[in-house]
């Protein structure tokens, strides 16, 4: 079946596809090293993981829904939010865009047919449950409640089981690791013959650019967990201040690590922003190289930026000062894909599905957490608002402002390929508006919050602070309706969604030119690139061509 | 082409992408190793900025010359190493093995000497953090170096043992003929594996026992 | 306009110069940012309202930038971020940079509660007491784990960090009363460490502090004399109430029978306490001044060791006065048994 | 499908490793002696510790290039590695200038550099120390 001859226009189910062959047991799901399945597992599980944390952040929202203890003790309330951010970070954030939508899409873009390391890629998942089984261990004996910081000295001297949360990060941070190991050395190796650096979608630009610092970052947040297990269990004193031990130390590598993981987080939702923009505008991008490149030079700057969040820790002025420049070239990179994406609609032929609306959220979100997260980089304005709910709602912009707004555009955008099948376009724009607006209304009135100088991790605060933090209460019971809105609908579409056919946006990004769900071995001939992989002008061929003979050479 | 259907994986176009891929992937692999490491030497260089006195004292009562013979016998298995990943890229399996079984018994010695070294410091009291005893070097900062001491070298220990396992598994495989002079990537990968091992070492040894 | 943007963005009341300039870059920041975001989305609406699609297969025209585009995409942010750092990190080196005439107080944050203390003796707990008009300098340091010395109304925040002093300085410009929070996390009564600040005028501020340094004397003197102190006349509920309040006591136990950190005190005297390692005794005068100079030797069973020792901070009379506080805190309603709460292990720090 | 393996340079040339090696391996050798006995020497301040460091970036090159073929190996492999060192020096780096350049104070008692905290220490009967 040569999908350049499959008529877009009359949906198709693929029979002969990676959900059916080679078997439909469990065990061949378990065993499967077909990078498809394991990307679905990945996003099964980091599904989960959601929602257990999204039941934490709204647990801590009710008890802070009055000023006093309302429905826990202080003990309980500081594990509720080490558990929010360590389940959010390490077993949903990071993971779930390039461990799940990346292992699924990205072989497919490439034309390859399948990663370069399907065992590694298999481990890696193994590994993520490893992790999460051993952070659950964790969590079910107590929990932490260091904060999913684990600042020293409090990480290693709390009564809590702070070691098995630790280890369990570490072993998350070895899948990361090998999942973005296979990436780098796929879109290296792997790529369809025709695709040079110029016609690599922006998807996997992206995508590249975070396994990027996956490979640098990860290991130094890997060791200096370490240091601070063996500090708790055996007391070795490297973060002891009564040993000559520095706690700011601590925070150097924690932040080495953590800074850039925020773009481990972000960078995947740009890259599904790019790919969801061209689509619905049907227009090339403005600026590919641009966006490309900004997308390794985040990689690369972000990590020149970790002091940013030491300036009141006693940390050198001077250092200061060159952390808060370097920061603001985060920024500016930040600023070209914003304006890029913006500049891409000129001209085009926008049509406003569900994943459009996320699109139009990721904007808002990114814009303003971008511009607030550069405020706080001017150092004295810092100075203020460290600490305080500004900087929760900051992060929480950036983090599931717009990391779960690119999700969210994924699920709906890559549905029909992975399934086969449509989610309801009119429920969908219903979920999306009840996620961006509860999510507005959770986090604007943490901004002033902030402003007024409420510290974050407060389990009781005073009275001036009630009526925002109800605001924010209310916002959030908003915004997690509409995620079970979309989660419902999500699940009924699974079995009764209406047939997708192979390309139901039009697009003419390379993984549409398979049918869906795709076969087992993702292209039945191996795709000959001859364009861009967003290019919609009256030149551009049709979803990638498969030339009758494959021309023999690679590109590298 | 034997050397195409035998060792081919189906997912890779021809055998050339398959090893280029491999020794990507394992050059990745070992910029993470690096800076695995990097934060425990970034935790050295704070420390002994900090601690100048302390470390300078705390160095001067390691055993040098087990550092330095440990030194030498990592280079030299590094040399053996290499001399058996040249044979195997020459098809001759059974002198990869016995290179690779040399570099073995070198990291064995290396291992033992280890042993040695950290049999004295439990015996003068020179351990980490909370454990240290020692009478002779009373200077804020020398628990530190001993902690770091002895996270360093114990990170490397278990490198060295992962490494000596790696070289002995893949060097009974080319004994039994399972590389060609086409494709030898895997013997080669656990060369750069072990020559990381003595990169490692070679940093280690200076600051160390040396400064 | 200063007060009207300050009451827009829900900022607390500017409490010194420094304070005004941060608001000032801060109300720049959040009207540039405003503009360019508008400026951004009004853009993205009227594309997205001309050009909406009219057929699945619409074909469009393909259009690359030039390099005047990404000149402007990038020298545009770049231009208008250097100019917020450029305003804002000259401030933060003010920050970093205390006049030599400042007055030094010494901060200490400890679980959970702030101690201050001026040079020449006096302190207090909690309260920190400044001239108006005149630079102050704060030496921060902690006593177990990080805490972050916070004042929003002066614009400043700094780290109390164990085992070593950060700095930080204000000349603070009105008189009054302000909140002083600890930002960083710092444990369960995280929320509950906060104090006040409480700015005087200079000559106000400067009897207030002879007062505190004679009276200090006084009591020096009175126990070089005697080898012991005497607590000025009054009575001794009375006095213990204050002590306690001074000491930070009733940081961690309540008088109003709520469970806290430690256990409450109201009913405490006479009252029956199962202890964490299994004994059962009775709260008598004795086991309540013991609490006080050795508080580890009997755990109550439900609560931490976080109590430090009061041994040498404490006067006997000032003791004294505790204890007779305690029993004065009785309710009708009788209650035995130890109080509920769920049981945290206890784990042993090693010295 | 299967194509023909295109030899890179490097495999023609095995037979002339050996020498390479073995010259490598003398290198080594030398180098470890010398910074051995330099150290002996006790160099004052800084100059000891450049010149151990320097000798091992040497001696560390010569297994980079050589044992570890980076010297024939394809641009991506070199600038992995080439990436991660840019990264270790820049964690030290940035880290170590921190500590050289922060109030004194703020580094920890004892250590060097930072003024002895006694000269700051609050007055005797001050309990908060």
């Amino acid at each position: 079946m040569n999908p350049s001859l499959v008529n877009p226009d009359v949906p198709v189910y693929n029979p002969r596809n990676y959900l059916n062959e080679p078997a439909t047991g469990l065990r061949s799901w378990l065993l499967t090293l077909d990078h498809k399945r394991i990307g679905v597992m990945f996003l099964i599980a980091t599904t989960i993981s959601l929602f257990l944390g999204g039941v934490f952040a709204l647990l801590i929202r009710i008890e802070l829904l009055t000023p006093g203890p309302t429905i826990m003790d202080a003990m309980t309330y500081n594990r509720m939010f080490t558990l929010h951010g360590v389940v959010m970070i390490f077993l949903f954030m990071i993971p779930a865009i390039p461990s799940g939508f990346g292992n699924f899409v990205l072989p497919i873009m490439l034309g390859a047919r399948d990663v370069a390391f399907p065992r590694l890629n298999l481990l890696s998942f193994y590994l993520y449950l490893l992790g999460a089984a051993v952070a659950l261990y964790g969590m079910i004996h107590g929990g932490a409640d260091t904060g999913w910081t684990f600042y020293a000295p409090y990480s290693t001297t709390t009564i809590t089981k702070v070691v098995p949360i630790l280890l369990g990060a570490f072993i998350l941070g070895f899948s990361s690791i090998l999942t973005g190991l296979n990436f780098i050395v796929t879109t290296h190796t792997m790529r369809a013959p025709g695709m040079t650096w110029m016609r690599v979608p922006l998807f996997i630009w992206s995508i590249y650019a975070t396994s990027i610092i996956q490979i640098l970052a990860t290991p130094v947040l890997g060791m200096s967990l370490l240091l601070v297990s063996v500090e708790h269990a055996f007391g070795w004193g490297i973060f002891d201040p009564a040993r000559g031990g520095d706690p700011v130390l601590f925070q150097h590598f924690f932040w080495f690590y953590s800074h850039p993981a925020v773009y481990i987080m972000v960078l995947p939702a740009m890259a599904v922003i790019s790919e969801v923009v061209c689509t619905f505008s049907r227009k090339n991008m403005f600026g590919y190289k641009a966006v490309a490149y900004s997308s390794l030079g985040i990689a690369f700057v972000g990590f020149f930026t970790w002091g940013h969040h030491l300036f009141t820790s006693g940390q050198s002025a001077v250092d200061a000062g060159i952390f808060g420049v370097l920061s603001m070239l985060v920024g500016i990179f930040t600023a070209i894909k914003v304006f890029n994406w913006t500049a891409t609609l000129y001209k085009g032929s926008i049509s406003f599905k569900t994943p459009f609306a996320y699109f139009a959220g990721f904007i808002f979100f990114l814009v303003f957490g971008g511009m607030t997260g550069v405020a706080l980089a001017t150092v004295s304005l810092d100075v203020h608002w460290q600490d305080t709910y500004f900087v929760v709602a900051h992060f929480h912009f950036i983090m599931v402002g717009a990391t779960m707004m690119a999700f969210l555009a994924a699920l709906h955008y890559w549905f029909p390929k992975i399934t086969g099948r449509m989610l309801p376009e009119g429920w969908g724009l219903v979920g999306a508006v009840m996620v961006i607006l509860g999510f507005n209304f959770t986090f604007i009135p943490q901004f002033l919050l902030g402003n007024m100088g409420m510290p974050r991790r407060y389990y009781a605060y005073p009275a001036k602070f009630w009526p925002l933090n109800v605001a924010s209460t209310a916002g959030a019971t908003v915004l997690a309706l509409g995620l079970v809105v979309v989660l419902v609908y999500t699940l009924i579409s699974l079995k009764w969604g209406p047939v997708a056919g192979s390309n139901p946006w039009h697009s003419r990004g390379f993984e549409w030119g398979t049918p869906s769900p795709p076969p087992v071995e993702n292209w039945e001939t191996t795709p000959v690139i001859d364009r861009g992989p967003h290019e919609y002008d009256e030149g551009a061929t049709v979803p990638p061509t498969v030339s009758p003979e494959p021309e023999p050479t690679h590109a590298s | 082409m034997p050397a195409e259907t035998t060792y081919l994986a189906h997912h890779f176009a021809s055998l050339e992408k398959q090893t280029y891929a491999a020794r990507l992937g394992m050059w990745l692999f070992l910029a993470t190793e690096v800076l695995l490491f990097t934060a425990l030497f970034a935790g050295y260089g704070v420390y002994r900025f900090l601690f100048r006195e302390a470390f300078a004292e705390s160095s001067r009562h390691l055993q040098t010359w087990i550092g330095l013979v440990n030194t030498l016998i990592l280079v030299t298995s590094s040399f053996t190493v290499a001399m058996g990943v040249d044979r195997a890229g020459k098809g001759d399996g059974k002198g990869a093995w016995r290179f690779f079984l040399v570099s073995f018994l070198f990291g064995a010695a290396f291992m033992v000497f280890k042993a040695i070294e950290y049999t004295h410091h439990f015996h003068v009291g020179e351990l980490p953090g909370r454990f240290y005893t020692n009478e002779e070097v009373q200077l804020v900062g020398a628990p530190i170096f001993m902690a770091l001491y002895f996270l360093i070298t114990g990170l490397h220990g278990i490198h060295v043992l992962v490494g000596m396992t790696v070289l002995l598994v893949i060097g009974l495989r080319a004994r039994a003929g399972a590389y060609a002079a086409e494709y030898s990537v895997p013997v080669e990968l656990a060369g750069l594996y072990w020559h990381l091992v003595d990169l490692i070492w070679i940093f280690v040894f200076p600051l160390i026992y040396l400064v | 306009m200063n007060e009207l943007m300050r009451r827009l963005l829900f900022l607390p009341e500017q409490a010194s110069d420094y304070a005004r300039d941060v608001d000032h870059l801060h109300f720049f920041i959040i009207t540039t940012t405003m503009l360019a975001a508008t400026g951004v989305f009004a853009t993205a609406i009227f594309f997205f309202l001309r050009w909406r699609r009219r057929s699945d297969s619409d074909v469009t025209p393909r259009i690359e930038p030039t390099p005047i585009h990404e000149a402007l995409f990038i020298g545009t942010p770049l231009v208008l971020f250097l100019i917020w750092f450029a305003i804002g990190y000259p401030q933060y080196v003010r920050l970093q940079l205390p006049p030599k005439d400042a007055m030094d107080v010494f901060v200490q944050g400890k679980k959970w509660m702030w101690k201050f203390a001026y040079p020449g003796g006096p302190n207090s707990v909690d309260t920190l007491r400044v001239p108006v008009g005149r630079p102050v300098r704060l030496l921060i340091t902690s006593r177990d784990v990080i805490h972050s010395f916070f004042v929003p109304a002066l614009r400043l925040k700094m780290d109390a960090v164990p085992g070593r002093y950060t700095q930080s300085w204000f000349t603070a410009n009105k008189p009054g009363r302000y909140e002083i929070f600890c930002a960083e996390y710092c444990g369960m009564g995280h929320s509950a460490m906060l104090g006040e600040l409480v700015v005087l005028p200079a000559a106000e501020f400067d009897t207030w502090l002879a007062d505190q340094r004679r009276g200090d004397k006084a009591v020096a003197q009175d126990s070089a004399s005697t080898g012991e102190t005497v607590l000025a006349a009054g009575n001794l509920v009375a006095d213990g109430e204050r002590v306690a309040a001074e000491q930070g006591c009733l940081k961690c136990h309540s008088v109003d029978g709520s469970r806290h950190i430690g256990p409450t005190w109201v009913d405490l005297y006479l009252r029956q306490e199962k202890l964490a390692d299994g004994r059962i005794i009775v709260a008598d005068e004795a086991y309540l001044t013991r609490s006080m100079m050795d508080p580890a030797a009997d755990i109550v069973a439900g609560f931490q060791n976080v109590m430090p020792t009061y041994q040498g901070k404490l006067t006997p009379p000032e003791v004294a006065a505790i204890v007779e506080y305690i029993k004065s805190l009785k309710t009708s309603a009788v209650r035995s048994g130890p109080s509920a709460g769920p049981v945290y292990e206890p784990k042993p720090r090693q010295p | 499908m299967a194509e023909p393996l295109s030899h890179r340079p490097e495999h023609g040339a095995h037979a002339s490793h050996v020498p390479r090696y073995l010259a490598v391996w003398i290198a080594l050798l030398v180098f470890t002696f010398g910074t051995w006995g330099i150290s002996r020497f006790h160099l004052p301040g800084v100059a000891g510790v450049a010149v151990a460091l320097a000798i091992a970036i040497a001696k560390g090159a010569l297994v980079a290039l050589f044992f570890m073929h980076l010297y024939d190996q394809p641009g991506p492999n070199r600038l992995v590695f080439a990436t991660s060192l840019v990264f270790v020096a820049l964690l030290i780096s940035l880290t170590l200038l921190d500590y050289a350049t922060r109030f004194p104070l703020t580094n920890p008692p004892g250590s060097q550099g930072a003024i002895p905290a006694s000269d700051y220490a609050p007055a005797p009967n001050d309990t908060t120390r």
